[in-house]
């Protein structure tokens, strides 16, 4: 199997029964990646999936490759080892909000400055899934949970904005509603060379059901989702009839009859500055408003593993390989006879 | 330089000098240019730094001093001696903070320049020590220090504000007339060091010259005396740093495994060195990554392992207790990682500059739920070479995370060190997995991560090997197959594996052997950087007609298969620990021995006579 | 409702019932009325319920089993008893995950419309257990629960798929029926939790009549049995889990200290019942606040004390030893606060769900440097409450965190309390420092932060209070001033002195008590959630004429002050333990007693009889 | 002394002797707000410092106020404690860039977005302090320090770009070497209800020496500094001659004379969408080109030791005063006699 160029989907199932709440948007977004996979030209042997502690972080165990189920929020600090260790691995790390944005987020953050070579899959399920419903960083103000039964008064991160204040190169949102966007966009993330932060609207249907079905249901998506696409103007709308434009005051959606076509947005993933990228972000606060949805932004840095190595290489050229007697040697010795 | 002191120089066995100052002064560095100079002249020496918390604290202040402690002696030796014999002082904070240590009657060599009301007044002496007779007791040379170095350094051209820079220079060539040194190491490394910066060179070399030529023609002193090259076996020596000895240990352990190391470690005092060293050692293949914060480092050093990399994760206390849940991570994946604590003055922040062994129980029983690793300790600086690779070994071998305990004395702390050849080196490598280790029920060949061999350890099968994927983690496994498993059976049997698989290895490390008398009432059993002390207690007792006997454990997890039998076999044990018992509570719980504790949590490593008098005091009379 | 069998019930003293089914089947709703009912009844109750891993394992598997075991009595009962007498499966899972630990003849009740090819496979089973007589050795009944369900509700136009989930209310309805319990207490819960939703009340209500008619109309059951009320303390009851109780201590805990509570924390199981509940009392003036992890919660949780509140964190295992470093800094600064560990399966991620007390030797040494905090350690549901009164009364007097211990076990486990008066309660009120506490050399009156008492607590002066401005924190302080001190024998000094202030807590709490045969040569020594086992296994030893004593440890650091004692007046002593061996390694330590471990670590509690079989192995014959 | 409503600079200088280096930034940092406290109206007592570990945050020990120098990075969770314990308290938290954004980063984004009562100064050298010399993640690529010898390879933070990633509600910037700058910003931070971040650009002489001079020395100010001030357009330069312009492409610089007066960026700090603020941060990478300085963002949201405060106020209302006993009957009991 795993010799062969290509693999198939079934390749990519581990033996181990899944055992998600049945319902979860965990199953789509698994099936997403091994419907994936066997279009990518990898191997099973060379990809690894690292996750912390949660519903989400169950990932690895179903999915026939190298894995490790680590510890809570620590997911992205393994991952980075495995990357700086092997080059030719795929390295694959998924968790859920409060995984890698409540316990997790200094990692995450850490991650994404250096641009370390994986792919990162968060599960925002606005949600504590595993330990079974409290409000987590990413719940709205006012959330009733059981860890706050009289609502929660703290104000959610924004993942995207965070990943872009962190200066990420690749960074991405998609939703478990839409397999083929989300197999779209965890391509790209995967072709990326550097840390791919992709978020994904998942819908909890045990303790946070519908979260997302403003904009994510099939019949509101049109008029709810913003797709951001490289190079074209930012429509939406049943019609197209609505669209964005920047200005003085951030992004703005507008008519686009008011404002006519050439005055929308030109989406530039690739755009070194994140400015418009971070205002974008900000168009939805949370997903009960029109939210866009796709590659935010997507551009080139030095990746940290390529580096670092890069450097062990310019040593050995410049001092020759390691000698460990010539190291012994290196001070101020004197011989005793 | 013709030496105009008549009388030749007194030959002794051993001398203890302190150089202290300001921490500006350049303390360190002399101490530690006249510990090389006399290691390469052939004496055995032993040093003992001591820096101040503060980056800088306020020139002048008590919190300001810094200092360097050196024994050089004709005989081995293991520690740098009890109370020194000379004091060099160049500012009266230095003598104010040092005085107490210096043996009675001892020399105490100030720059007598500092001593003006300012200084006093910063050192908190109300009148100047050295007219109010307070000194009365000890031998003292006032010697105008900064202005003879201006004045050296002014025939160059040199700025008063910048000669004065030298002055430790000059201190140092005092003292390497004093004492009889060969002078042309210093001189070269005065080259060396400062090589690119004439102005620099020739202010320190013509500092050290005036330095040695006020020995040489004032009639201040008496004697100068010399101290002969020790016995000491063969070989081609060094001078190293317990810091430094690990971070060769690490690049050792990683061409004895035949593998790529990866360090992922954050800055923490006194650990950081360790970083700094290795970082130089790249064309090793040696990673070194500076992580957001000490789980990070762990992470990525436990990510590498997994990757089939050789992991290892520096720090000190706080930072170790950071680590603990990452290490139960490490306990239940089962992957090779060496943790080392360079144990400092605790609890929390503590003494961060200070020595203490206080962490031992946390490195046995920092985890939650049954967690067990083996523990190694180093016991000298250049002990910490070789621990580092027997830790390594123990790591690769039964694929556990090992913890290796050092502390701020040996870090810092020197000895010569009979550098080991090639040979000496142990192999320490081990194989991948690299096809299926089972066959399952329908007779198809398959991979169990948990399937383990005649050691308990389970097979290390790294991502990238075709046909053995599989995932590991953190909750309970299914023995054999690894699979999550929440079954009862199941949990007791691999609780109880993997505490068999730690406790396995005492059959696999050395035994422990007895030293001094062995048919001794009393044995001293210690453990890490008290062995020096011990050492020479024990030695002297035994020189008194005393009947003692000490033993060293280096593993302190398992404990050495013999150590049992030997404890049952004296009426008496005494455990001296930097803590406040904590080897003693271990032994007492296993062997059911009453062993008394020494303790000491100053900051300050044991000296000698600290456990002689423990010896006496048990033994009576 | 006529009962049609003609027999009396028959009277039994004590009945151990457990209901298993698949998540979704409300087997732990169904445990909790029965349990309920039965406590209202008058009988003694203990209850232990086990979830399974998941959320929501797939429906039928073995993974997806959820079960709940209560044991009624007439005496006053400490354990939920070992071998189930009936066991109620509600499909193949069930039965084949809990038939291992029914009592040999025991009863089994099936809901036998589930026993159908899909579930039989679902649960490995190969053929029908119903049908291959491997079930011969018990007394099987076999109910057709969910047609039956279906038909009741079916006559109130309930959709049968919704019909179905009311069959839990039928099996409790028969076996209310079977132990003649009363019913209107569950109907009455019926419409108190269904509350709004009639079509719900209604079905519910439907099926609960319909089980327990179907034991008074079909004659499939021979007997009926009762279990009389016992005989308890007079008193208001209620019947509680340890969370709910730790939860009311931690409020009780703030009243009787006359301080607002703020408890920092962060999810984990098994410890979020605990804040869950106390984000519920909100008019206590009690602030939790969810943190970003555990950490925060601990450093928030210290920055209360700090501002003069009582700060309280709680967590589970992972989640303690991320608290490790921060816990080193409340040692240094000398604050009250509780930490509060609810132990699960170990190490790392472990078994969630699973209980253990493995996590003992890390509470006690589980920091760097030495930094001793008392632990103690509840061992009962309703003891929870007590022994957080009772931490927090420690933390508050001695201004220093204290680790309270409780398990899985005991966090859901239940049991009856009788409820406290107010004036069964302590006054644990501390008074702030106020107004200077010290008189320097040149007579002005200052604040002294580490000038202690006669307890040796430092006096907690709290931001807002005019002219004691202070600062404290994680590095060595000077003793009384509390400024930063390097100081060797200042820190050697506050070492001593805070390991003394902890030790000295032993004169401040209760001496250990011995049940049971006094003068035995056996002691059976516990701690925790090993008390109801302890007990119920002492009590039949000595019922069958053995000799035998026990003993509980509340206090674990420092022990009672009579501890050493009374351990040296018996030649032999068991500790049983859900460890390897944990406390046993202390009092060996600390007594030098051969105390002898008997261990389990397979996430389940210690029936009473393996602890009568350890003693009868131990005490021969 | 304490009882007065006014103080004098010696009333906040404890009695403990300062001990940074000679020549160290953090004096002039420690000076300003000991000048600046005599202006507000604050009592000693009231006021709490809070930090970590690391050279600046020594600075507690040098405030005769109540203050906590706590473990590495733990400042803001310990701080959060003391602002939700007691509303009447100025809880003021102080570390340096290793302390705040390495490994307590993950507490500073969570104390942003809850937005808890106290002022955050971030001491930013671009170097570990106390431990002698490593980099730290505001530190430039290629950094050659005692851990990186051959020089970092990982990309730093922009600490107002991921302040504002988090939603902080106040996030400014200052300078060492300009007290009165200083002094303005921590009036405007004190006077903020909510978390204030102030990045400070901290000179640490012996490790990192001049890493901010070509823009904070007195001569380089004008033509490096790009001062942000509320309601005026944003411009520089010695004769005003430069501006900053917001386009589709980020915020840019431009010579006043090429675009006009009109058409410069007129900053509004108190912009409720964080875009342009973000746009801003982004002018610079390092501090090697002009950089702005002043308040990026103030906007009020509600703050969280308040709204959690408000909800204990409530349920009192609500369920009267706790009562103990009531409690405990909550549940079902039963008499036994
Ligand atoms: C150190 C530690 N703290 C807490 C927990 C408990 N815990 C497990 S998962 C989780 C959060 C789950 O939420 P999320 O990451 O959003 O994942 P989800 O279950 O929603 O997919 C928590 C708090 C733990 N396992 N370890
Ligand atoms: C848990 C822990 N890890 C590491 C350290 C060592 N340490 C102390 S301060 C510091 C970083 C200092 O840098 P920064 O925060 O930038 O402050 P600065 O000294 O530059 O002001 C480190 C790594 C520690 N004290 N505790
Ligand atoms: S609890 Fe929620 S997130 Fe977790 S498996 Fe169930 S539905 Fe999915
Ligand atoms: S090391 Fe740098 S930051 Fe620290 S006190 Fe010295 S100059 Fe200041
Ligand atoms: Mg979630
Ligand atoms: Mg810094």
């Amino acid at each position: 199997m795993t010799d062969q160029a290509t693999t198939t989907r079934q390749d990519w199932i581990s033996d181990q029964e899944v055992r998600w709440c049945p319902g979860c948007g965990d199953y789509s977004i698994l099936a997403a990646v091994q419907l994936l996979l066997p279009e990518l030209d990898v191997k099973p042997e060379n990809m690894v999936f690292i996750s912390g502690i949660g519903c989400a972080a169950r990932f690895p165990y179903y999915m026939e490759t190298y894995g490790m189920h680590s510890i809570h929020g620590r997911a992205p600090a393994v991952a980075s080892g495995i990357a700086m260790a092997n080059p030719d691995l795929d390295v694959w790390v998924v968790g859920g909000d409060g995984d890698m944005l409540s316990i997790g987020g200094n990692h995450l953050i850490h991650a994404l400055r250096r641009n370390i070579n994986m792919v990162i899959l968060l599960f925002n399920n606005q949600i504590y899934g595993l330990t079974k419903g409290q409000y987590s960083p990413t719940s709205e103000v006012g959330k009733v949970t059981k860890s706050t039964p009289f609502g929660s008064v703290d104000h959610p991160f924004n993942p995207i904005s965070l990943a872009l204040g962190a200066d990420a190169t690749f960074v991405a949102r998609t939703h478990d509603m839409d397999r083929k966007h989300m197999m779209e966009i965890f391509r790209r993330a995967h072709s990326h060379t550097g840390a791919a932060f992709v978020e994904i609207y998942q819908n909890c249907n045990v303790f946070n059901d519908g979260a997302f079905s403003e904009i994510t249901s099939k019949q509101n998506r049109s008029s709810m989702l913003i797709p951001l696409e490289h190079g074209k103007p930012v429509r939406f709308g049943d019609k197209l009839e609505k669209g964005v434009v920047i200005g003085d005051e951030g992004a703005r959606i507008v008519d686009v009859a008011d404002v006519g076509e050439d005055a929308l947005h030109v989406h530039d993933e690739g755009n070194t500055n994140p400015g418009i990228a971070f205002m974008l972000s900000r168009l939805a606060d949370s997903p009960h408003e029109p939210t866009p949805i796709g590659v935010f932004r997507h551009v080139h840095r030095p990746e940290y593993a390529e580096a670092a190595r890069h450097q062990l290489v310019e040593a050995q050229e410049r001092q020759g390989p390691g000698d460990l007697q010539a190291l012994l040697h290196s001070r101020p010795t004197w011989e005793v006879t | 330089m013709p030496d105009t002191v008549l009388r030749p120089p007194r030959e002794i066995e051993r001398v203890i000098i302190r150089f202290a100052g300001d921490s500006g002064d350049g303390m360190q560095l002399t101490g530690d240019r006249f510990t090389s100079a006399s290691a390469l002249f052939g004496n055995d020496v032993v040093t003992l730094p001591e820096y101040p918390a503060e980056i800088r604290a306020p020139a002048g202040s008590l919190a300001g001093v810094s200092a360097f402690q050196v024994q050089i002696s004709e005989q081995p030796i293991s520690t740098p001696g009890d109370a020194p014999n000379v004091l060099v002082a160049m500012n009266p904070a230095a003598l104010r903070v040092n005085i107490e240590a210096l043996e009675r009657g001892g020399v105490i060599i100030v720059n007598v320049d500092s001593f003006e009301d300012r200084n006093l007044e910063k050192a908190g002496y109300d009148d100047n020590p050295l007219e109010d007779n307070s000194l009365d007791g000890y031998v003292v040379y006032e010697v105008p220090m900064s202005s003879l170095t201006r004045k050296a350094c002014g025939q160059l051209g040199v700025k008063p504000r910048d000669a004065e820079r030298s002055k430790n220079f000059f201190a140092l060539g005092l003292i390497s007339w004093m004492y009889t040194r060969p002078i042309d190491p210093t001189l070269d490394f005065i080259n060396d060091r400062f090589e690119g910066n004439e102005r620099v060179i020739e202010a320190n070399t013509a500092a050290f010259r005036a330095g040695y030529n006020f020995g040489v023609t004032t009639e201040l002193f008496e004697y100068k005396y010399t101290v002969k090259p020790a016995e000491l076996p063969a070989g081609t020596y060094t001078n190293i740093t317990g810091n430094t000895a690990l971070a060769w240990g690490i690049v050792a352990a990683g061409v004895q495994a035949g593998l790529p190391v990866l360090l992922g470690s954050y800055p923490i005092t006194p650990a950081s060195d360790i970083l700094h060293e290795l970082s130089r050692h790249k064309n090793f293949g040696i990673r070194t990554m500076q992580a957001e914060d000490e789980i990070a480092g762990i992470g990525a050093a436990l990510g590498a392992s997994f990757a089939g990399q050789l992991g290892f994760t520096t720090t000190s206390g706080p930072g170790l207790a950071l680590k603990s849940e990452a290490m139960g991570l490490a306990v239940s994946v089962e992957l090779p990682l060496v943790i080392i604590d360079i144990q400092r003055g605790g609890p929390s922040t503590g003494l961060p500059t200070k020595t203490e062994a206080a962490d031992l129980l946390m490195a046995m029983y920092g985890r939650h739920g049954e967690s067990p690793v083996p523990v190694v300790a180093a016991h000298s600086p250049s002990h910490c070479f070789w621990a580092t690779i027997e830790a390594a070994r123990i790591a690769l071998k039964y694929r556990t995370p090992v913890l290796l305990l050092s502390d701020g004395y040996l870090a810092n702390g020197t000895e010569p060190w009979r550098l080991p050849t090639a040979t000496e080196l142990p192999d320490i490598s081990v194989a991948f997995t690299t096809s299926p280790n089972h066959t399952d029920d329908d007779g198809n060949d398959t991979f169990w991560p948990y399937k383990r061999d005649h050691n308990l350890a389970r097979p290390w099968a790294i991502p990238g090997t075709p046909g053995l994927m599989h995932r590991v983690g953190g909750l309970e496994k299914e023995d054999g197959t690894g699979n999550v498993s929440y079954d009862s059976q199941n949990h007791e049997h691999m609780v109880r594996t993997r505490a068999a698989k730690i406790a396995g290895i005492a059959a696999d490390i050395a035994e422990i052997e007895v030293e001094g008398d062995v048919d001794a009432d009393l044995l001293v059993l210690g453990w890490g950087s008290t062995l020096g002390a011990i050492a020479t207690a024990v030695d002297r007792a035994l020189d008194d007609g005393r009947r003692v006997a000490r033993a060293h454990v280096d593993h302190i997890n398992p404990f050495p298969r013999n150590l049992g039998d030997l404890l049952s076999r004296y009426e008496k044990i005494l455990v001296p620990e930097m803590n406040l018992g904590q080897l003693s509570k271990l032994v007492r719980a296993e062997f059911l021995v009453d062993a008394q504790s020494l303790t000491k949590v100053s900051g300050q490593p044991f000296t000698a006579l600290e456990i002689e008098e423990a010896i006496e005091e048990v033994l009576g009379d």
